[in-house]
């Protein structure tokens, strides 16, 4: 099966065309097909998990590979890459997007682009899994664009408001910004590992110092700006909010299992220039793990501002990308994976929980829920599960891999990620402290009557609640599975990267960290303690601000573009309308709308003169010489024998 | 075989001719089986094609012509003819297609297909020519149609597009024809391009660069290359639906395709001394073209300075000199032949229902007519380079081969070039999204609200089937052109010597 | 003592092109006495027959073996040139009388005479052709001239076509005045009227004396004046413009083409030793003659004036082969020679066809104005058509023959290869890029511009016309998609030493 | 030949010269057309006389014949035919007279310059008397085809003018 | 003799002649005018045969002379024609055609 994986992309492809041409006629209006194709997916995915597990140790990755086609003398191929991060990744993902279509049904119920939006969740489920198994990096390229595409398509799916179709656009733009380094690096590496797109090869090349350190660096950095545009790494995060202007299933999907997480897959699938490159286990610090940091902290702190419950958890996905990169930045390849793994889980899980808030009271803010707890009692345990889980309390999924990557950051020599992991682990604990306060509890503020969801979008609640509770547990000490299931190892290339056994010490911090989150904000919201301490001190006041504002970068990137795209596209174009054409005309002309009653004269007066270029001058030089033709008789003759005279006495001197 | 492929249009012209201009249905009848025809011919030519051997012209036809100046009726095709040439049939033939049911206004039918069956002969003959003076008569023979198509048929300001199109191209083609005889007389009396091909080195490097100056004015102004576009734009905005999309779809590629064809392979080292300003010039117009574009308030303008752009990307592929670049500047003008068209169908068909194509008083669209809409979307991504769609194809490998430009030409300006057309696929997302915006999203506007707009309809889906399917196939099977274009590419760039470059290693 | 008196050899067969000319233009004359009004019609068939009759013997002697035949010590020659040259005057000759027939019998203008003059006309250019001596061009040039002069007064009751006449003939007389002056000085130095003797002599030292030089330069001023080059071109589109339209046709064509034949037998027969001249020389005439006929061209409103000025531009293209024939030792002689006769030969066609269109829709507009063409194409297509197929012709787009002759003279310049020939050639480019906008504009009007005054009623255009329509519109069309016929008329530079 | 025969050829030419283009001037200055046909035929008769100098008589003769009887007589009816007052008259000349004067010396420098150079002392030496069958000879001859054509062109310059000057 | 004397008489009459063409307004003066500048060519003439010591000069003569009087006709023919529409000959009235 392993090495027939390409199924696994292509059945949700073939899903898609067919809810396209034919969903509107399905009974279910197309559903069905999409549920179905994902569920045979799983197990197709299932099926690859258990072979993989299968396999004896050392486990040999499945390689399929085709010519697509060929020139200039290289082979551009397509294939199939399948090994434990592969097999990881095609579990989560199908198992996360089955979940989603499932509940869509229900969410989406009655929607009036219903099939279309099925369509579009199986062919962005189909494009994550293409870019899952690629095994070259032009191919990966490819899935990575066409989930571009699918976001494009999702976010917009409400496309009537502006605000939505233009949420839709920034983040295409942004993460296509990011492109340019992705395509860029991509290119350089292809070069670099002697015009071969194959990823093996190259972390192959890249950790035998076939490739020298400084085009390794180049290409690194490259491919990591695509990483940020991606995964939303701080500055290029600012098209993740805005995304939350799609339907809650898709920023489920979006931001739990495929697309933000494309970007921490590439770094992990093409570790090697990256470890080479930013020689990460140097230590210390490097731009991957300083990115991720920074990420780590400032989107936690943004998280506490929002009042839009779906913003909050965007803001939370932001930081625990940040977290995943920090830790591949860290050398803690594994914990990285890991914290993906289990974040997908309890991510989605929450995700759906508070769209099945939304459902409920019909708004996204959390000023207009409170007391849900009982009016829907599913939805709350569920989604306190998933807090709790991603506020890393023990045994709950996100304690786990949160911990890898802080033993991770301390071992390799990384202490100020560690403190920062730490950071972020308390922050993280308050807000989601903070969120559950401000929706479950006091009195219900909002005017909808909420009630519980409909079976259909409570049960995927229910059942992503149990990996959400156990995923971590894979890697418990003692049971360490995921780590020998997933490992980065090339083959002729001998473990660099060590993983380190549990520290109870650290882990024993990282929980009490939390639990210290959780406490400060269980005494500031429901002990009304420190009630209005931003008001009495200024500083805070001013710190609230800008977070609210989200660092103002908003504005400042909004700046950038009115500022200067536009005034640079209309300067360009005037020069275009008046210097260019106009020299070619041999006066300015502007054909531009609106311009017209300006440049008449001149177009009339090109026009009549010659456009090629004499323009005026010809027209000019034809009246002038028009003067001459005096009609008068002997005039002509004067001109006859002066010129005969002249011409005579030229020549004779002439020759 | 490949003689009637050229000339069988233009035998239909004349027997529209003979059709009195009141039987309408008759007249697009004929002229509709005279264009399928050629495109049968076509697609044989395409199976009996020896694609092991696409390297050397195939279909071959050499009689003698004009001994007087030794220029013969050398006629074939190799695997960078082939494609373009299916390309200009199966335009035409969508034209007649699409023309079925709405002549742009002053009706007449008949001299308009005539015009058109001229044109494809033109096209046609100009992929398929081997000999210099035979290329120039068939690149000339393409610009009076258009020049009527413009002139009668267009919008209107369309005399002075016309007319400036008509000079423009013909002021390049003047200078060309004196680069033409100055090859003859240097390159060992004789206009046939393969044999200057094999002469074409020995010429003196200061006259090859000052010949290839001559054919760069004509080639660059037909392409258009930067500063001298400024024909395009005013074209195009006049220019009756059919006749942008025959010249976006196929005029352009005339120009690329002399560079590659005639002034490259014949002066190579001249090419290398001119590479790095073509490069400059085509990345400039890269972000130029871009920028043109966030200005524009109308919808075929925009698409037009789209042009500039995406041209600019061919000629940066054609600039590296290497394999990569000029397979990807093959392709560039297919994807942008199919692409484009099929923008400049869509366009005309909102203005022929909207009757204006002014962007800020469209919106919607996907309410009023979500098929059109979403093909209109489908083009948009297509062109705007999405991996698996033809765009792509052209864009990524010139790109690519910018990084590593043939043997000899400056590796960092090249980059510094690959550097800026990547920042240029982010205006194309930018232009092209935001044109989709405003055009599909959002709500109806209150002055169309009440209107009624009829979604896609037959012609148009007859019409637009084949390109949209040619887009996604291409983009899925990019091999299907690169297989053809392949070796051909080899021969021309082994005459730069940069085989070492793009093959080796 | 009485000498004994020897007769010359005189070739009947070579001269019977000319006789029967001459039969023919005494039988019209003599026919129009007893012809009276309702039958006059008949003396254009009969002019008509016999120029289709004179093409017969030329024929023969093209098909017959032996093909130079040099009569009076070399004074008189038939051979290849002459032959095509003696057919293109035949052929433009019946063209114009198509274009007069109905022109002169409606306007009842004096019919006989018309044609009887119009045929020694075209005797005398004819005569030119085969001229190899000095007093043969001079004759054959009057006979070309002076019958020219009254057809382009043969509107008698208007002034502008008198005034025509006046100028035509007063500078036509002056520039034969000076050509013979030139004449005269050549005779003095060389003691020989015969070009071929004429050209031995002009070679060493004494030949370069100022003398020798101004005589040449006067002889050419001669032609040039008949050629219309700049600066002597003053004439033409006053000329032009008055004269009727069939005679504007025929001095455009026919009697620039004589000029045009006697200069290729000076230059290449007589002159060819002092390039050093005659070259510059033309090398100025040719690029002030494209460069002032086109931008003053550009400023015209009347579309006979603006095909005069047209025509001067085409001579200009014409004289440059002359510029660089003699370059580098007359390396490029042969193709420049070439060059210049084809291009005669396609101007010849395109530019007839333009005029008889213009005749053809003065007949219904009554105007000459560029305005009066306006959406032609929606009432006459057919005549639209045509007119778009000869203006283009002569600006040269290709297919059409007019893009030949251009590409021929480039390759003459690109021959010779000179610097000075590749400028001349970017001038001629650039110029007929220029050219094309006049062109062009008249295309705009017929196709894009509405009528003027909305009659719509089609033009009724009578047979004769139509066949001088189809005549020259198929020499156009075929040369242009089959510029071999050329090889078929031989070498046509038999003349280059 | 004798010393005193060339003595009085020169002086012969002398004063022919000498009337010649005093008439000539005369010609192209009076005020009175008349007066203007009649220096003309003064010029013509000397230009006759220097024929017979330079030994052609039947050219000589010719000139008489064909100009003083025929051209002048011509020219004289023009005058008549077209009003113009017998006796003086004010302005026969146009504005140009100045740059008229100026081309013409400029040109008459640049001729006499040239000949001087070309033929500076050459001497008309032995002049043989060629009788007229000689000259009717070579128009036979050599020139026949001319000598045709031109009858041609006699004949039409005839048929033409009268058709242009004849009144209707 | 000295051939230059006659040479120099011919030029003198020849320039006096173009003089005359340039500065005449009647036409009729014009025409004689031009029989001047024939004249001077034919002196050339008869003077080179004289000194080339053939009769080719005389021949030329002969012709220039001959077609000098059939164009005097038609130019007189030009001239009446002219009077008869104008009732005057004026060459710088004939200014109908120019630019």
């Amino acid at each position: 099966m392993l090495r027939n994986a390409w199924l696994i992309p292509l059945i949700p492809a073939l899903a898609f065309f067919v809810i396209l041409f034919f969903g509107k006629r399905l009974p279910r209006k197309g559903s069905e097909v999409g549920i179905g194709a994902l569920t045979i997916a799983f197990v197709l995915a299932l099926i690859c998990a258990g072979q993989w597990i299968g396999k004896e140790t050392p486990r040999e990755a499945a390689h399929a590979h085709h010519t697509w086609f060929t020139f200039g003398g290289t082979d551009f191929g397509f294939g199939i890459h399948v090994d434990g991060l592969t097999v990881m990744m095609l579990v989560v993902v199908t198992f996360i997007s089955l979940m989603v279509h499932v509940y869509s049904t229900g969410y989406m119920h009655g929607d009036r682009r219903y099939t279309y939006f099925f369509a579009a969740l199986s062919l962005f489920t189909a494009a994550m899994l293409l870019l899952v198994v690629s095994d070259n990096t032009l191919q990966l390229m490819i899935g990575w664009e066409l989930v571009g595409l699918c976001s494009f398509m999702l976010i917009g799916h409400w496309w009537e408001e502006g605000v939505n179709s233009g949420a839709a656009i920034k983040a295409f733009i942004t993460t296509r910004t990011g492109d340019v380094g992705l395509m860029l690096g991509i290119i350089t590496l292809f070069f670099a590992a002697g015009r071969n797109f194959d990823i093996e090869h190259l972390n192959h090349a890249a950790l035998t110092g076939e490739i020298g350190h400084g085009t390794l660096l180049v290409g690194a950095a490259l491919l990591f700006l695509g990483v940020m545009g991606k995964s939303a790494q701080f500055p290029l995060h600012v098209w993740l909010p805005d995304a939350m202007a799609g339907p809650t299933p898709v920023s489920a999907l979006i931001h739990a299992a495929t697309m933000v997480v494309a970007g921490v897959y590439l770094v992990a699938r093409v570790y090697g220039p990256f470890f080479v490159g930013f020689s990460i286990d140097a230590g210390g610090i490097n731009v991957v793990a300083l990115i991720g940091a920074i990420t780590v902290i400032i989107a936690a702190a943004l998280a506490f501002v929002q009042d839009d419950v779906k913003k909050v958890l965007a803001y939370s996905t932001i930081s625990q990308l940040g977290y995943m990169v920090m830790a591949l930045g860290v050398g803690a390849w594994g914990a990285g994976i890991f914290h993906l793994f289990t974040h997908a889980f309890f991510k989605a899980l929450l995700f759906l929980g508070s769209g099945s808030l939304i459902h409920a009271v019909h708004s996204n803010n959390m000023s207009e829920m409170g007391g849900l707890r009982k009016k829907m009692p599913t939805t709350f345990w569920t989604f306190i599960v998933g807090s709790v889980a991603l506020a890393g309390i023990f045994p709950l999924a996100g304690f786990w891999s949160k911990d890898e990557i802080l033993l991770g950051a301390s071992k390799n020599g990384y202490p100020l990620m560690l403190v920062v992991g730490l950071i972020g682990a308390f922050m993280t604990a308050a807000y989601m402290t903070r969120a559950c306060y401000l929706i479950f509890a006091g009195e219900y503020r909002g005017h909808a009557h909420p009630h519980e969801s409909p079976p259909s979008m409570a049960w995927p609640l229910r059942i992503l609640a149990v990996p959400a509770v156990l995923a971590g547990l894979l890697n418990a000490p003692g049971i360490g599975l995921f780590n020998k299931w997933v490992e980065f190892d090339i083959p002729g290339v001998q473990p660099f990267l060590h993983e380190h056994d549990f520290n109870y010490g650290l882990a024993g911090l990282s929980l009490l960290v939390a639990l210290a989150g959780i406490g400060a904000a269980s005494a500031y919201y429901f002990r009304g303690a420190f009630n209005g301490i931003s008001d009495r001190i200024p500083i805070l006041k001013t710190g609230e601000r800008i977070l609210v504002n989200k660092y103002y970068l908003d504005d400042l990137f909004l700046a950038i573009i009115r500022g200067i795209q536009y005034p640079v596209a209309k300067a360009a174009y005037w020069v275009n309308q008046n210097v260019i054409d106009g020299v070619v005309n041999g006066m300015g002309k502007g054909a531009q709308a609106g311009a017209y009653l300006v440049y008449d004269v001149i177009d009339q007066r090109v026009i009549d003169g010659a456009v090629n270029g004499a323009g005026l001058s010809a027209e000019e030089g034809g009246s002038i010489l028009r003067n001459v033709q005096s009609g008068r008789v002997q005039q002509y003759a004067a001109m006859l024998f002066g010129a005969a005279a002249v011409l005579a006495v030229g020549l004779v001197f002439l020759t | 075989m490949l003689t009637v492929a050229v000339f069988l249009p233009i035998v239909g012209a004349a027997v529209l001719a003979f059709i009195p201009r009141q039987r309408e249905e008759m007249l697009k009848a004929v002229a509709l089986l005279v264009t399928a025809a050629t495109t049968i011919v076509g697609i044989s030519l395409l199976f009996g094609f020896d694609y092991g051997d696409a390297g050397h012209l195939q279909y071959q036809v050499n009689h003698g012509w004009i001994d007087v100046i030794n220029s013969r009726y050398h006629i074939g095709v190799d695997g960078i003819a082939l494609p373009l040439l299916l390309l200009s049939m199966v335009i035409t033939l969508l034209c007649v297609i699409y023309s079925w049911d709405h002549f742009p206004e002053p009706h007449n039918p008949k001299a308009f297909l005539i015009l058109m069956l001229v044109l494809e002969t033109g096209m046609n003959g100009t992929f398929a020519a081997e000999d210099l003076i035979l290329f120039f008569v068939f690149f000339e023979l393409v610009l009076l149609p258009m020049y009527f198509m413009i002139g009668v048929w267009g919008g209107p300001n369309r005399q002075y597009a016309s007319i400036k199109f008509f000079l423009y191209t013909l002021f390049g083609s003047a200078l060309m024809i004196l680069a033409f005889l100055a090859l003859y007389f240097k390159g060992g009396q004789t206009f046939d391009i393969p044999e200057l091909i094999a002469q074409g080195g020995t010429i003196a490097h200061g006259t090859q660069l000052v010949i290839f100056g001559g054919l760069f004015m004509g080639f660059a102004i037909k392409v258009p290359m930067f500063p001298f576009h400024t024909w395009l734009p005013d074209a195009h905005t006049e220019a009756p639906t059919v006749g942008s999309v025959i010249l976006a779809a196929v005029l352009l590629k005339l120009g690329t395709y002399g560079f590659i064809r005639i002034a490259i392979p014949i002066l190579p080292e001249a090419a290398k001394s001119w590479a790095p300003w073509i490069g400059l010039l085509a990345v400039i117009g890269i972000i130029y073209g871009a920028l043109g574009c966030l200005a524009q308030r109308d919808m075929k303008r925009l698409i037009a300075f789209s042009s500039v752009a995406h041209m600019g990307f061919v000629m940066l592929g054609i600039a590296t000199l290497t394999n990569f670049g000029i397979n990807a500047a093959v392709f560039g003008m297919v994807a942008h032949g199919l692409i484009t068209g099929m923008l400049f169908f869509i366009a005309g068909s909102i203005q022929e229902r909207f009757h204006t194509r002014e962007l800020a008083r469209l919106g919607g669209l996907l309410l009023q007519a979500p098929r059109l809409g979403w093909i209109l979307g489908f083009c948009a991504f297509a062109s705007l380079g999405l991996p698996g769609l033809a765009g792509f194809w052209g864009e990524f490998p010139a790109i690519l081969s910018a990084y590593q430009p043939a043997a000899g030409l400056s590796e960092l300006t090249f980059r510094v070039y690959m550097a800026v057309a990547a920042i240029g696929t982010v205006f194309a997302a930018g232009y092209l999204l935001w044109m989709f915006q405003r055009v599909a999203f959002g709500t109806v506007k209150a002055e169309f609200e009440s209107a009624h707009i009829h979604d896609v309809h037959i012609p148009e889906y007859l019409a637009w089937t084949p390109l949209l399917l040619g887009i996604l196939l291409f983009g899925i099977f990019p091999h299907l052109i690169f297989h053809m274009t392949d070796q051909a590419v080899g021969l021309v760039t082994s005459s730069v010597g940069a085989v070492s470059s793009a093959a080796g290693r | 003592m009485p000498l004994p008196f020897h007769p010359p050899y005189l070739d009947y067969h070579a001269l019977a092109p000319e006789i029967i000319v001459t039969v023919v233009l005494a039988i019209v004359l003599v026919a129009d006495l007893f012809l009276d009004r309702p039958q006059k019609w008949l003396l254009s068939n009969i002019a008509g027959f016999g120029l289709i009759l004179a093409m017969a013997p030329i024929l023969s002697l093209a098909l017959s073996p032996h093909d130079v035949r040099s009569m009076v010590g070399g004074a008189y020659v038939v051979d290849n040139f002459a032959l095509v040259l003696k057919a293109l005057f035949l052929g433009v000759g019946y063209i114009v009388l198509l274009m007069a027939t109905n022109y002169v019998e409606e306007g009842d203008y004096y019919e006989g005479e018309f044609y009887f003059l119009l045929l020694s006309s075209i005797l005398g250019m004819m005569v030119m052709s085969s001229a190899r001596d000095l007093i043969t061009i001079f004759v054959a040039l009057e006979t070309l001239s002076i019958p020219a002069y009254m057809l382009a007064g043969w509107r008698k009751r208007d002034l502008k076509s008198n005034e025509a006449a006046l100028k035509y003939y007063l500078l036509g007389v002056l520039a034969s005045a000076v050509m013979l002056y030139g004449m005269s000085l050549i005779y003095g130095y060389t003691g020989t009227t015969v070009l071929s003797r004429i050209g031995e002599q002009m070679h060493g030292d004494a030949a370069h004396q100022p003398m020798v030089t101004l005589a040449i330069l006067f002889i050419i001023v001669g032609f040039a004046f008949k050629v219309s080059a700049v600066p002597f071109h003053a004439w033409a589109p006053d000329t032009y413009e008055g004269a009727p339209t069939p005679v504007t046709a025929f001095l455009s064509v026919a009697s620039k083409t004589g000029g045009f034949v006697a200069l290729l037998e000076l230059i290449f027969v007589g002159f060819f030793g002092r390039s050093d001249v005659w070259g510059p020389l033309f090398g100025i005439l040719a690029a002030l003659t494209m460069t002032v006929g086109n931008l003053i061209a550009l400023r015209q409103t009347n579309i006979v004036r603006m095909l005069a000025y047209s025509s001067i531009a085409q001579a200009g293209y014409i004289l440059v082969p002359f510029a660089i024939a003699g370059s580098n030792g007359g390396a490029a002689a042969h193709t420049a020679f070439t060059a210049t006769v084809v291009y005669l030969l396609v101007y010849a066609a395109m530019n007839l066809g333009a005029f008889t269109v213009v005749i053809a829709v003065a007949r219904k507009t009554r105007s000459g104005e560029i305005s009066s063409y306006g959406g032609l194409y929606e009432y006459a297509p057919g005549i639209a058509v045509l007119m778009s197929v000869f203006l283009f012709s002569l600006a040269g787009i290709p297919p059409l023959a007019g893009f030949w002759a251009k590409v021929f003279v480039f390759r003459a310049v690109l021959d010779a290869g000179t610097s000075w020939a590749v400028l001349l050639g970017v001038v001629a480019a650039v110029n007929s890029v220029i050219a094309l906008f006049y062109y062009a504009s008249i295309a705009r009007q017929m196709w894009m511009s509405p009528v003027p005054d909305g009659d719509r009623t089609p033009i009724a255009v009578p047979t004769s016309l139509v066949t001088a329509l189809g005549i020259t519109a198929a020499v156009v069309v075929v040369i242009g998609i089959y510029p071999q016929a050329f090889a078929h008329f031989g070498d046509l530079a038999s003349l280059v030493p | 030949m004798l010393a005193e025969t060339m003595v009085a050829q020169n002086i012969v030419f002398g004063i022919l010269a000498v009337t010649m283009v005093a008439a000539a001037f005369r010609l192209v200055t009076t005020q009175n057309v008349v007066r203007a046909a009649l220096f003309l035929a003064i010029v013509l008769a000397g230009a006759a006389a220097l024929y017979i100098l330079l030994a052609a008589e039947f050219v000589a003769w010719v000139q008489v014949l064909v100009y003083i009887g025929a051209v002048v007589v011509l020219l004289l009816f023009g005058v008549m035919l077209t009003r113009a007052p017998i006796g003086r008259e004010s302005d026969l000349d146009n504005d140009q007279r100045w740059l008229a004067a100026l081309v013409a010396l400029f040109l008459l420098g640049a001729l006499g310059a040239v000949l001087a150079d070309a033929f500076g002392d050459d001497k008309i030496g032995h002049i043989t008397i060629r009788r007229t069958a000689e000259v009717s000879d070579s128009i036979f001859g050599a020139y026949v085809v001319p000598f045709e054509v031109a009858s041609v062109l006699l004949l039409a310059a005839l048929v033409g003018a009268v058709a242009l000057a004849r009144r209707d | 003799m000295y051939l230059n004397e006659f040479l120099m008489l011919a030029a003198v009459i020849f320039c006096l002649g173009v003089y005359g063409v340039l500065a005449r307004k009647n036409a009729v003066l014009v025409l004689m005018s031009i029989e001047l500048m024939l004249n001077a060519v034919n002196i050339n003439l008869i003077a080179f045969g004289a000194f080339r010591d053939n009769v080719i000069g005389q021949v030329f003569a002969l012709f220039v002379i001959t077609i000098a009087a059939a164009e005097v006709g038609v130019g007189l023919a030009i001239v009446l024609l002219i009077f008869r529409n104008r009732a005057d000959i004026d060459l710088d009235e004939l200014d109908l055609m120019k630019g």
